[in-house]
């Protein structure tokens, strides 16, 4: 046995041509060596124990883009296992190219259960949206994070940020704030609110629209970020305090639908994308959400029968 | 209240390779209560550097000065910390030279009202009696609200005279307050100073003039001439 | 009186430092460089107090280490060994609850609360504006910067009082939304007092704050510096190497060469009879 | 994937929801209550290699259950105020969770993580446990409100949790803290979770 | 009307991935075969496995193969196959003094002791199109191999090992002994299994570089060179040589050597050291796997840039330099743009229009 | 680990150097068939087993730079075994990716250390074979590199006096 690795016994083989691997260009299970996923693991425990808190850790290359989500995906890999059922979102939708490309990326390697029905995954990679319906005790969200520090938008350096989140110095980004309501009687901040965690980090909740924020305050499920380029991972556990940054005279609002409503399925209560009709040239809205829209249309066929 | 024993200065100038200067030889005299001392001598054989030994803007050599202080009692100047030495000269301690040593580009009346303000007294009506002050000493009042670093050698000394005096101190050190005066101005200034003196302000004081010398002072010092060091 | 703030044997090394460091460096070796690590002592055991309501000056050439203590003190870097100790008791009351236990070495707390001791007990004003300000930000959102970090968040509050601190650094209310770069120098230094001053700090650093300047501005800045410290009655510690800021704000003054200090005194006394010999060349210097 | 792969993914997942929620106990999975340390092992199995250090201390088995681990999973071994995971044998650190790494300022992630290895006698002391679930509070990010200890993991002295309130008194910095029993119950304390004895 | 649903995603990137395939295989010519790139293509593959931080000829040319020549694809290939890989150890510590070269010039002296070796260079080639390439025929390169080792036959065979023409400069006490900035940090860390901290000890300053992207460095290191920064380089030695690869066999301890690696190695001299103390020469230093000598000298010139004491320039500045050096970064995150953004630019035009509305509103208050 | 040569210790009776290591320098050079072949040899005799199959791995290169920093340059693909022979393990480990070669250096290494090298008559004969056609090849290079040497015909002295060249680069 080589010194220092932990290995699996493997039975000692008589004729040197059965030992010959017949299946040296396969992949492992669940893509990463055991290795990888021990550091990620790791480092997963830490994030959690310190809510909002960039952990550093030794992003592997993954065989999709840096910036397409190798963050959650060594995340998804790390954790997954025969028990998952998996599902995958891009702006709210099961179907987009990236989350097509990442689910069969990850069932080739695992094997594992697809879903599109948000109660039923045990495991949701996402970017860019958290779901509509509430995520359970049951449900781990992993997010794809293109830039985990908050603070980047204020200060280009690392070495810097580090020293304002290790004093939990915020005033850089509360003055952007401030800066942007003496400009324009508004904050501008669309999506990639800045939020606080645990009255400590400050932290960046991946581009989720504003609208998704409040449901990372105290919710059910486990969050996990993760940003494969900038190899950092965080975490919201559980009945967790997540605010977003707000003055008392200039209040966080989210994205404003007020009379607009999804045109599939009727929701007035659920995020909208705007889509402009190619022939009437009319704006219309549908849910970003598709597995929340189909259901819901599921429902509504069921009811007017 | 102040006696001064076997008080020596001599500067060492290390820019002239350790070359030693005497300020002034050994010097011991006493200060009653309420009385005011002149010093006297010819010129070069340090008087001034006595006052500024008492107001501790030069360090004594060797030998020491007693002095009674309101605020701490019997204490030795030479020794005392140096942030005690900053609230006598507040409070207790005045010294007028014959240079303007007051901050520029302030108006004359702030300056002049400046100690007043420093004890508490309201702004207005420290300027308020700043004014007066300097009415009675012939200063123009349309000058009050200019910068003092415009003004004649003569004006600016009664400026720092009225700075010194317009919070009476205990201790008063006066280094020829009336070298460049006109006769009337200077009548005022000798005025104002005997003033002071029956209010009870002890003086130690160098004037060129003789006879201003034996009109106010109750005593007389004379310098002892310079010793010579190789 | 006690003072309000004591710092003692603050060392500032840079390099791996070895045990001959200290005896081969320093005012009397004419380097801060040991020969032997190479290490550089920037400041060592260097002592001293600020009491309330004064004015300290530390005066030496440049890399004399006199940056270096001011900084040290407002924890821009951490210092190689020495303790620091604020008493606020002994000073005027300031607009913080923050309370600091005389008797605690600032150098051991942790940075978050040495940062909050920073924001709300010091201000300090550098030599360079960019060092001090954000430049592409508001001159009000400059200020804003320190309340907010302060914990205020109220956005008209905040503006009223930015609005009142330019007003008293002198600087018009009605560029107050305009960023710094487009200030001249001395303009660029008002926004930085007014900064320094906004959350009524116990102590004020000034670092080479007119270094730099036309000497007609110098003069001004100088001049709102000395009336507001009169005003505030803020202690107040001024680095300069100009003997005539020295003259003109400061009541005691240390003299830096080295790293160390060579020699401290009232200021007049330094200026007048100066006892040291580094200190008699800088004085001959400027007559 | 192999048994024993498998059982790490399954057993991370347990650690990683007792992490998620402080005073929840699980339970890992293939735990053979035969075997000697056999919950920490499966631990060990789980977390360590050689790129992080270990140390046992507490009673006499720690160097027993120190070589064991090390055997297992390639880990270094260091002294315990270096090493990333301090695992103690028995109910109490005898002064080394004191000096446990608890980060930089910078990087509070680099505080060590502790796992107490209950012993079985330890955790049958009903009666002291009971009132000790009584008396300690917990809160903080993953618990709803409050929570108590389960009184099955509440195998430590009252004064040893002081000593992890101590540790964890300068937050961010400070340890994360698994308990673990022979049979594979698991409950942790994240440095988050403010413990309040009453 | 009115919904667009994003179904059949799948199908269509199936679809995409056969059009690519077809792009790259579909024609008439004669399919390459990765032999032919490892051997024909060397630069290429050294590039990708220099890039790739991988040193495997073989799946470098094959990776280069996948990517249709594609060489910072074909690194990215490489760097994710190694994800998959157990690390089974670390190689004993190496010193390039071992280093075998092929080629070794110098261009601070002269002559240099072993001489100046040119060696497999094309820097003297006119760059002409050779349109005898076109047909190019076995036989003849064969009887041109031939008569070359038969011409050289006479001449005496290299030395293994050659000094170092920096080693001189150090005896003389002409070069500085550390890099003045940054270089008191000689922790050996690992940049694939720890994230990059600032300041960043000096071991992984270099494993980042030794990994970067070529055009990236170049583009830094010759903005430090033209006038963005105070690096005047001279090339004190560029070697290009195999480097033995030892590694302690698992069983015995012993340390073998178990095959050879080729590298471009670059130590490059800059004028006078801005330290203090005595006026030195400071040393820049590049090292990358396989042939590519613009890396390496872009390396050791970057090398020696961020240990300037306070950074003026995008060059100088470490951290600057380390997080946009390495190409799969930046390559990813250029291109995770063409990802959809609509959710986010959706929530950015519901702030638009808020405040295009406050304005016209306050707007009207005012006339 | 304390690092030591191989060549310094376990000397072979014959030469001074063992197969094993001999064998590890010309082993790139061998084809695939012909290490199969020296496999199927030594397996006859019915005293190899497999211990572990080769499998491919990475190795990450430890470099010192001129200031004696180390610093790692990159992995290295490579490919291990582990054989035993009569119970001896050995191990072989070879750069890329090549199990068979792996193998067979495991099959030596064991054969050695269980001090049967009379087993490796074959071998040893294929190693002599492999090292004269790596030699000359490796000649025939070094030669033509040596071609790319620069000559300065002018410099009357063998060896470049550096000393005197100092001031030059300043």
């Amino acid at each position: 046995m080589t010194p220092g690795l932990p290995s699996e016994a493997t039975p000692p083989v008589a004729d040197w041509r059965d030992a010959m691997p017949s299946n040296r260009h396969r992949y492992s299970y669940a893509f990463l060596d055991e290795g990888a996923k021990r550091e990620i693991r790791r480092k997963m425990l830490k994030a959690v124990a310190i809510p909002g808190c960039q952990v550093g850790f030794g992003s592997r290359e993954m065989p999709i883009a840096r910036g397409w989500g190798t963050g959650g995906l060594q995340l998804t890999l790390a954790l997954i296992g025969p028990d998952d059922v998996l599902k995958v979102i891009d702006q709210g939708a099961d179907d987009s190219v990236n989350a097509v490309n990442i689910k069969k990326f990850v069932q080739r390697v695992t094997d594992v259960p697809l879903t599109t029905d948000t109660a039923a995954a045990t495991l949701i990679q996402t970017r860019h949206r958290i779901p509509e319906s509430p995520l359970g005790p049951h449900q781990l969200l992993v997010f794809q994070v293109p830039i985990p520090e908050p603070l980047r938008l204020v200060e280009p350096s690392e070495r810097k940020t580090r020293r304002m989140h290790a004093e939990a110095d915020y005033s850089r980004m509360w003055l952007y704030l401030y800066e942007d309501i003496v400009k324009f009687n508004e904050i501008t901040v669309g999506a990639r609110y800045p939020v606080i965690v645990n009255r400590r980090y400050l932290m960046d909740p991946s581009p989720i629209p504003r609208w998704d924020v409040p449901k990372l305050n105290r919710g059910e499920a486990l969050f996990l970020f993760c940003a494969g380029r900038e190899k950092r991972i965080y975490a919201v556990p559980p009945h967790t305090e997540v605010t977003p940054l707000s003055f008392e005279d200039f209040a966080f609002r989210v994205e404003d639908f007020h009379g607009r409503r999804c045109e599939r399925c009727g929701a007035g209560h659920s995020f909208l994308d705007e889509v402009v009709d190619d022939e009437s040239g009319r704006r219309t809205y549908s849910c970003s959400d598709t597995a929340f829209c189909d259901q819901r249309s599921r429902q509504n066929r069921q009811g007017s029968r | 209240m102040l006696t001064v024993e076997n008080l020596e200065k001599r500067f060492v100038s290390h820019v002239l390779d350790g070359k030693q200067i005497v300020g002034f030889s050994p010097i011991s005299f006493t200060v009653p209560n309420g009385t005011a001392m002149g010093l006297s001598g010819p010129s070069g054989y340090g008087k001034s550097s006595v006052l500024k030994c008492i107001y501790r803007t030069y360090l004594a050599s060797s030998g020491r000065i007693t002095y009674d202080s309101e605020a701490f009692g019997r204490i030795h100047l030479t020794e005392l910390p140096e942030n005690q030495i900053l609230a006598l000269r507040r409070r207790e301690m005045g010294y007028v030279t014959q240079f303007l040593s007051v901050l520029p580009r302030v108006p004359v009346l702030d300056v002049v009202a400046e100690p007043l303000v420093h004890a508490g007294v309201d702004r207005s009506e420290a300027r308020r009696a700043a004014g007066a002050l300097l009415q009675r000493l012939r200063i123009d009042a349309r000058l009050h609200d200019t910068y003092p670093a415009t003004f004649s050698g003569g004006e600016k000394q009664r400026v720092n005279l009225a700075r010194a005096v317009i919070r009476p101190p205990r201790l008063l050190l006066l280094d020829e307050p009336t070298a460049s005066l006109d006769a009337a101005a200077m009548r005022v200034v000798l005025e104002l100073l005997v003033e002071m003196k029956q209010k009870g302000t002890t003086m130690i004081a160098i004037f060129h003039d003789r006879s201003i010398m034996d009109r106010l002072m109750d005593d007389i010092y004379n310098m002892p001439e310079k010793e010579t060091h190789s | 009186m006690k003072p309000i703030l004591r710092v003692r044997e603050l060392t500032k090394r840079y390099g791996p430092g070895c045990p001959d460091c200290f005896d081969l460096t320093g005012a009397g070796q004419g380097t801060n460089q040991c020969p032997r690590c190479k290490s550089i002592l920037a400041c060592r055991q260097v002592s001293f107090d600020l009491f309330p309501n004064e004015v300290l000056g530390v005066v030496g050439e440049s890399g004399s280490g006199k940056s270096t203590v001011v900084r040290l003190l407002h924890f821009d870097f951490e210092p190689t060994a020495g303790r620091f100790y604020l008493d606020l008791k002994a000073g005027q009351q300031s607009g913080s609850a923050l309370a600091i236990d005389p008797d605690q070495d600032l150098f051991a707390l942790s940075a978050f609360h040495r940062r909050r001791i920073r924001n709300e007990r010091m201000g300090i004003v550098y030599q360079n504006a960019r060092m001090g300000l954000h430049l592409k930000v508001s001159a009000g959102g400059n200020i804003a910067e320190r309340l907010l970090m302060a914990g205020w968040r109220h956005v008209g509050r905040m503006q009223s009082r930015a609005a009142q601190l330019l007003e008293q650094t002198e600087v018009p209310v009605r560029r107050m939304n305009e960023p710094p770069r487009n200030f001249s120098g001395g303009m660029q230094q008002r926004v930085q007092i007014a900064k320094a001053l906004s959350t009524q700090p116990a102590v004020l650093l000034l670092d080479e704050v007119t270094t730099g300047l036309d000497v007609s501005v110098q003069a001004r800045v100088l001049d709102l510096i000395r009336s507001l410290q009169q005003e505030l009655g803020v202690a107040t510690i001024v680095v300069s190497h100009d003997l005539g800021v020295i003259r003109l704000l400061t009541s005691r003054t240390i003299v830096m060469r080295h790293g160390c200090i060579v020699e401290a005194g009232l200021s007049d006394q330094i200026l007048e009879d100066p006892q040291h010999p580094y200190t008699q060349l800088l004085v001959n210097s400027v007559l | 994937m192999g048994l024993l792969q498998r059982n790490c993914q399954k057993n991370y997942r347990i650690l990683l929801d007792a992490m998620s929620r402080p005073g929840r106990v699980a339970r890992l999975t293939g735990i053979a209550e035969e075997t000697p340390f056999a919950s920490a092992l499966a631990m060990g199995r789980c977390l360590l290699d050689h790129e992080v250090s270990l140390c046992a201390i507490g009673n006499d088995s720690a160097p027993a259950l120190q070589s064991a681990l090390v055997q297992a999973t390639g880990a270094a071994t260091g002294p315990s105020e270096r090493a990333d995971f301090l695992f103690i044998v028995g109910d109490r650190g005898n002064g080394a969770v004191e000096h446990a790494k608890r980060g930089r300022p910078e990087s509070p992630e680099e505080g060590a993580t502790l796992v107490y290895c209950l012993e079985d006698e330890g955790t049958k002391r009903a009666p002291a446990s009971v009132s000790q679930r009584l008396r300690i509070r917990l809160s903080g990010p993953g618990i709803a409100g409050t929570a108590g200890i389960m009184p099955e993991m509440a195998g430590i002295p009252q004064t040893e949790y002081e000593i992890l309130m101590n540790v964890n008194a300068d937050y961010p910095l400070g340890v994360d803290t698994f308990f673990v029993r022979p049979d594979g119950g698991v409950m942790a304390l994240p440095r988050s979770t403010r413990i309040q004895v009453r | 009307m009115g919904y667009v649903a994003v179904k059949g995603g799948a199908a269509a990137i199936e679809n995409a991935e056969q059009f690519s395939m077809i792009r790259r295989a579909g024609g008439a010519s004669e399919l390459l075969k990765p032999d032919q790139i490892r051997e024909q293509l060397h630069f290429a593959v050294d590039r990708v496995m220099s890039e790739g931080s991988l040193y495997a000829p073989e799946l470098a040319a094959l990776a280069f193969k996948q990517s249709a020549g594609d060489t910072l694809e074909a690194a990215f290939i490489l760097r994710s196959y190694r994800t998959t890989l157990p690390r089974l150890g670390y190689g004993a510590p190496m010193n390039t003094d071992d280093m075998r070269p092929i080629r070794r010039i110098s261009a601070a002296f002269k002559d240099i002791p072993g001489g100046q070796l040119l060696g497999p260079t094309p820097d003297y080639t006119l760059r002409l199109l050779d349109f005898d390439l076109q047909d190019e025929s076995p036989d003849h390169t064969r009887r041109m191999m031939a008569r070359l080792f038969k011409d050289t036959e006479s001449i005496d065979p290299l030395p293994e090992r050659f000094p170092k023409v920096v080693d001189m400069l150090r005896r003389e006490g002409l070069l500085v002994p550390r890099p003045s900035a940054g270089g008191n940090d000689d922790r050996l860390v690992d940049i694939t299994r720890q994230a990059l901290t600032f300041p960043a000890p000096r071991s992984a300053q270099l494993q980042t570089l030794a990994r970067g992207e070529t055009g990236g460095m170049l583009a830094l290191a010759y903005s430090n060179m033209r006038g963005y920064g105070s690096v005047h380089p001279v090339i004190g030695e560029l070697r290009v040589g195999y480097l033995p690869l030892r590694y302690p066999n698992p069983v015995t301890g012993e340390v073998e050597t178990v095959g050879d690696m080729l590298v471009t190695e670059a130590e490059v001299i800059s004028r006078i050291g801005e330290t203090d103390g005595p006026a030195r020469f400071s040393l820049g230093y590049g090292l990358c796997f396989g042939h590519n000598e613009t890396k390496a000298i872009a390396m050791a010139v970057l090398d020696r840039a961020v240990a300037t004491g306070e950074p003026a320039t995008p060059s100088e500045d470490q951290e600057f330099v380390l997080t946009h050096v390495d190409g799969i970064e930046s390559m990813g995150f250029c291109n995770h743009y063409k990802l959809p953004h609509y959710v986010t630019f959706q929530s950015e035009l519901d702030r638009l229009r808020n405040i295009q509305a406050g304005q016209s509103k306050r707007e009207e208050i005012r006339s | 680990m304390k690092y030591t040569d191989s060549e310094d210790r376990r000397k072979a009776p014959n030469g001074g150097k063992t197969i094993k290591s001999r064998l590890l320098r010309v082993i790139g050079s061998a084809d695939t068939g012909q290490v199969a072949a020296l496999l199927d040899g030594l397996w006859a005799s019915g005293r190899f087993v497999v211990q572990r199959a080769p499998r491919c791995g990475l190795i990450m290169c430890t470099v010192s730079d001129p200031f004696d920093t180390p610093f790692h340059l990159g992995e290295v693909l490579v490919s291990q075994a582990e054989v035993r022979c009569d119970g001896q393990p050995g191990c072989g480990v070879v750069c890329g990716d090549a199990p068979e070669q792996a193998l067979l250096l495991a099959a030596v290494e064991a054969a050695e250390l269980r001090g049967c090298a009379e087993m490796l008559a074959s071998v040893g004969d294929a190693v002599r074979r492999l090292e004269q056609t790596k030699q000359e090849h490796a000649a025939r290079l070094s030669r033509l590199a040596a071609a790319t040497r620069v000559r300065f015909d002018s410099m009357k002295k063998e060896r470049v006096d550096f000393d005197s060249l100092g001031e030059s680069c300043e």
